[in-house]
């Protein structure tokens, strides 16, 4: 194995580790702050896989999106409303309980199934063609599920923005 | 009221002791004595007036302490002085809900002198500290207390009325 | 971020100063804010208070010339020349017409320093920077002439009952001159730099308007009543000094915003001016100080003294017991006024036209707390 | 990373990579050198004063003495603060600045890497400041931090909507993302200033308030907020933030430079593969002479009043740009 291919596998562990001290950040900690970071993290180690996988495109927009806008989004909702040494109860009882786990369950389960039923071929060696009309093209017929998926997720993003910031608080006139 | 002359006049329909005096010795044209019950008429009198409050001000005397009110205005030369003596228990009404300037005024009073202005809506200390509520520095110890009579113009009274005319070469 | 259950879950206290950059001293102002709005500014005093009523109580009469400078030290002049006069109008002592006309001088000098000083500062309030240096070359002038006659730059203690302690020379007279001519060739460039600057006037117009009867009854005086379209200025409504014998206009402005307040003052630089050239013209001679009994007693009774400061009306009130010590002395200040009116006046602003506010009301925080 | 294998054990690419790591940082720091130097002589120029004076020939080594008395300084952590972030913050500002200096043109031979979609790849990677300036806002734990902090968030997004835009107007026409192709597209002189004068002002002004500079320095508006999301920063922290800002300047001027400018292009120069960057340079520092120069002379401008600028004049009108750029395109 040349060096190269030595450096390239660990980075690839390193955003994996990445994504799990982010996503385990995002679970466990108590402020809201830092779970939103945690989050932003897993962002970026996912944008890294991307780019390591050979898709540099999907690596700068999970940035430009997820870490750009919507963990910014988040970040500003959570700072409208609480003070920084304030910690949210970890309330591991009742309805909450039962529906989060139930959640995470039945995604990971979902996840798992898709996983085993695909028959995993390697891609075909792709030049990245970014030209206006194949990005159009793109997003307009071949992927635009996935376009609107996104639109989707940002109008999310913007409403729990809100929702963090329940009090509606004309911070900015904005 | 347009000139001093109307102002006198309104005074003297109240009636408020009130008395011309000459500017260039004086610096201000009327000395008004006040009863502590005439304070809030007569400052309404003024608000209606048009005039404004220039400063508030204490002074210490044998006697107890007296509240001086200037107010002057923008319209026509017209700065006059009012004292006041505050009642027995060292208070008098506060005129802040009708000169709001009066507000910062008063609390400076009371810091310096310790004169309680009823119902003023917020006599914290302004100048002073917190903590420095009982401090009134301004109070003089006993030996220096003088009265009244002490530092008025004896002899300017007595000729004020009959010839404001002669008083002038005498300066 | 800190809440206050009473006053409404989204309220929350700022508290700007004693050191912040626009309080311009030791100001204090607790902000009740509500986002970036201003609900409840209440300023809080007393950080530079140094008792300077007490102080005059307490020693004669002269021991306090001093003191007259280090209240307003932005016009130690103007209240030099307040304490000389009460002094002189309780004790009956004329001082002499060349004296008069120097203070005159100097205190529109002094007048000068501070108005442009606040230019400068009121546009770096609002986060331009170069013009502060530019009023700064101006005032430097100013300084340079005042220190060869009063031997200091800012805490001036120069005006003696009866007159000034040292005559004017030909130098002060011909840089006087000279900066007259500078000046006069300045005001076009803060014309356009500020007065034509597009974001200075948005920032700054309909900012702050009061009425003339919100003057009225917190007793408001100075460039920031003008700018409210009364043309009260002691200078003429209560002459003093050998003011009568000038010829001035007392600018005004009718819209009593910021921007009123800020022509105001840019206009008083011209007719400052004015005055300092029609006093240097009519200069008469003759000793600079009258002839005053070495160990001068305060006679019985009270007199006043007002004067116009750079920011508005000030007001000396000694009452004397007969010895050489003041039995009272009450100092109004303009600025005391001027600031109490800042709760009503801001309420419900944006934080950066609090900031534009208090740029307009020229505040000096050592004189409000005395 | 890279679709071709290198056989050997040391390949020439990784060299590559770490040559242009190392030329990144040497460009991100003596960015931050010149440009805190030209910042400081200039502002004194503006102000008639002489600016620095003191530390070697005419103040040139005032930089140098800063940053050692900013490096030595104690690191404060104020009490009250989320420690980690607030150290982290100035870090997560200052890392992502480097990154764009891989992918910039500086010349047809001088460039890390030929990204096909670099500009994309800036954009994101600049987009992680407005996390930091959050971060830092946030832990500091202050309150003028924080209204720092949200202002600085509701002017970049606000700004970023018509910087967006003015630059698909250029996409349009040149049909790639890749930073070198939009520099060839203007060669000969066909610079886009030329035909989208106003896509340029747009995209100018924009850059202005993204890299959070005066007229548009809300967030560390120091009259108001002292200032702002640095408040509480000292030493090696704001130091970061100092150059971190200048960073951004570069790239912002560098993009502005690449997009409406015509990148290197210029006179031909001897050995004009390598040269030709002194073309870009002279033109991002003259861009950046006009943003010290705006500085210098505006007032700031209050906050709804930046965003109504946005909304109601940047934003339709990028729009109306766009649509105008797209409409010739397709003629």
């Amino acid at each position: 194995m040349t060096l190269y291919r030595f450096l390239a596998e660990g980075m690839f562990l390193g955003f994996i580790v990445l994504i799990v001290f982010g996503g385990m950040l995002t679970v466990w900690s108590r402020l809201l702050m830092h779970a939103v970071l945690g989050l932003a993290v897993v962002f970026i180690g996912v944008a890294g896989l991307f780019f390591h996988l050979g898709s540099p495109f999907m690596a700068m927009m999970q940035v430009l999106i997820y870490v750009g806008a919507v963990c910014v989004m988040l970040v500003f909702g959570i700072m409208v409303g609480h003070s920084p040494t304030e910690t949210d109860q970890l309330r591991w009882s009742g309805n909450n309980f039962l529906l989060a786990s139930g959640t995470c369950i039945a995604g990971f389960i979902l996840l798992s199934a898709t996983l085993i039923r695909t028959h995993w071929t390697a891609a075909a060696e792709r030049v990245g063609d970014y030209s206006m009309q194949h990005l159009g093209h793109a997003f307009l017929h071949q992927f635009v599920l996935a376009f609107e998926l996104i639109s989707v997720v940002l109008l999310i993003a913007i409403l729990g923005a809100i929702i963090i910031a329940r009090p509606p608080q004309e911070t900015d006139p904005s | 009221m347009e000139s001093k002359d109307s102002v006198i006049a309104a005074f003297k329909q109240v009636p408020i002791k009130v008395q011309e005096v000459d500017f260039a010795q004086r610096g201000y044209h009327l000395e008004i004595m006040l009863e502590p019950g005439q304070l809030r008429d007569f400052a309404q009198l003024l608000r209606t007036g048009n005039f404004y409050l220039s400063f508030i001000s204490g002074l210490h005397l044998a006697t107890g302490i007296d509240v001086s009110y200037q107010f002057a205005n923008y319209a026509f030369p017209c700065r006059l002085l009012a004292h006041v003596s505050v009642d027995a228990d060292n208070s008098l009404p506060t005129i802040a809900d009708i000169f709001h300037g009066a507000n910062w005024h008063e609390r400076e009073t009371k810091d310096f002198y310790g004169v309680i202005f009823r119902d003023h809506p917020n006599l914290k200390p302004l100048l002073l500290a917190e903590d420095m509520e009982d401090l009134k520095p301004l109070l003089k110890k006993e030996p220096a207390l003088k009265d009244r009579a002490a530092i008025t113009r004896v002899e300017k009274i007595a000729e004020d009325k009959p010839a404001p005319a002669v008083k002038k070469e005498e300066a | 971020m800190t809440t206050i259950a009473e006053q409404g879950e989204h309220r929350y206290v700022l508290n700007m100063g004693p050191q912040h950059p626009s309080t311009h001293g030791v100001l204090r102002v607790i902000l009740e804010m509500e986002g970036e709005y201003v609900m409840d500014p209440q300023p809080v005093l007393g950080y530079g208070h140094r008792m300077h009523e007490k102080m005059a109580e307490s020693r004669p009469w002269p021991n306090f010339l001093p003191n007259a400078a280090r209240m307003d030290y932005l016009s130690a002049l103007i209240y030099n020349h307040g304490y000389v006069g009460v002094v002189e109008r309780l004790a009956g002592i004329e001082a002499t017409p060349r004296a008069e006309y120097i203070r005159v001088i100097t205190s529109e000098l002094n007048r000068l320093q501070s108005h442009l000083l606040w230019l400068g500062v009121l546009v770096l309030d609002l986060g331009a920077f170069t013009p502060i240096m530019y009023t700064f070359e101006d005032r430097e002038k100013i300084l340079d002439i005042l220190e060869d006659v009063t031997g200091s730059r800012l805490t001036y203690c120069y005006m003696r009952v009866g007159g000034v302690v040292r005559d004017i020379d030909d130098k002060f007279v011909e840089g006087t001159r000279e900066f007259i001519k500078w000046q006069r060739s300045r005001m076009p460039m803060y014309d356009k730099l500020v007065t034509g600057n597009i974001i200075f006037r948005k920032r700054i117009e309909q900012i702050g308007e009061f009425s003339p009867d919100l003057a009225r009854r917190y007793g408001l005086t100075g460039p920031v009543l003008r700018g409210t379209g009364i043309p009260y200025d002691i200078r003429r409504a209560e002459p003093y000094s050998v003011y009568p014998e000038f010829d001035f206009e007392i600018p005004t402005e009718t819209t009593g915003d910021c921007m009123a307040a800020y022509l105001v003052r840019v206009r008083e630089i011209e007719q400052s001016l004015r005055i300092l050239e029609q006093a240097l013209d009519k200069l008469p001679d003759g000793p600079a100080m009258a002839k005053v009994p070495k160990k001068l007693k305060l006679p019985a009774g009270d007199a006043c003294y007002a004067v116009e400061s750079p920011r508005g009306e000030l007001v000396y009130h000694l009452t004397g017991d007969g010895s050489d010590t003041p039995y009272r002395m009450k100092i109004r200040v303009p600025s005391f006024s001027n600031l109490s009116l800042l709760p009503e006046l801001c309420r419900g602003m944006l934080l950066s036209d609090l900031c534009a506010c208090m740029g307009s009301l020229d505040l000096v925080i050592p004189e409000i707390d005395r | 990373m890279s679709p071709e294998m290198p056989t050997g054990f040391f390949p020439p690419e990784l060299l590559r990579i770490l040559f242009t790591v190392i030329c990144a940082i040497v460009i991100v720091f003596g960015n931050a050198v010149v440009m805190g130097y030209l910042e400081r002589k200039l502002a004194g120029r503006f102000q008639r004063r002489p600016g620095p004076m003191e530390v070697g020939w005419h103040g040139i080594l005032q930089l140098a003495v800063d940053g050692v008395k900013l490096v030595g300084k104690q690191l404060m952590v104020p009490k009250q603060t989320d420690k980690v972030l607030y150290r982290l913050a100035p870090i997560i500002s200052f890392a992502p600045a480097i990154m764009p200096m891989v992918v910039i043109p500086f010349a047809p031979n001088l460039q890390g890497r030929d990204f096909d979609i670099g500009l994309i790849f800036i954009l994101a990677v600049v987009a992680i400041n407005v996390l930091a300036i959050l971060i830092a806002g946030w832990s500091s734990n202050n309150k003028y931090s924080l209204l720092g902090a949200m202002r600085s968030v509701a002017q970049n997004v606000a700004y970023e909507i018509p910087m967006l835009l003015t630059l698909l107007s250029v996409i349009l026409v040149t049909n790639t993302f890749s930073l070198r192709g939009i520099v060839e597209a203007q060669s000969g002189g066909a610079w886009f200033i030329f035909f989208m004068p106003v896509a340029f002002l747009i995209f100018f002004a924009a850059t202005l308030a993204e890299t959070n500079r005066a007229p548009f320095d809300l967030p560390e508006a120091e009259s108001e907020l002292t200032a702002g999301f640095m408040t509480e920063f000292s030493g090696m922290g704001f130091s970061l933030f100092f150059m971190a800002e200048y960073t951004y300047m570069f790239i912002a001027c560098s993009l502005t430079t690449i997009l409406f400018l015509g990148g290197w292009s210029g006179p031909p120069l001897p050995y004009g593969e390598y040269t030709s960057a002194l073309w870009f340079f002279a033109k991002v520092y003259s861009l950046l002479l006009v943003m010290i120069w705006i500085r210098w002379t505006f007032p700031r401008v209050r906050f709804d009043q930046l965003l109504n600028f946005c909304w109601k004049y940047l934003v339709p009108f990028s729009l109306v740009h766009l649509l105008v750029t797209a409409v010739v395109v397709k003629l």
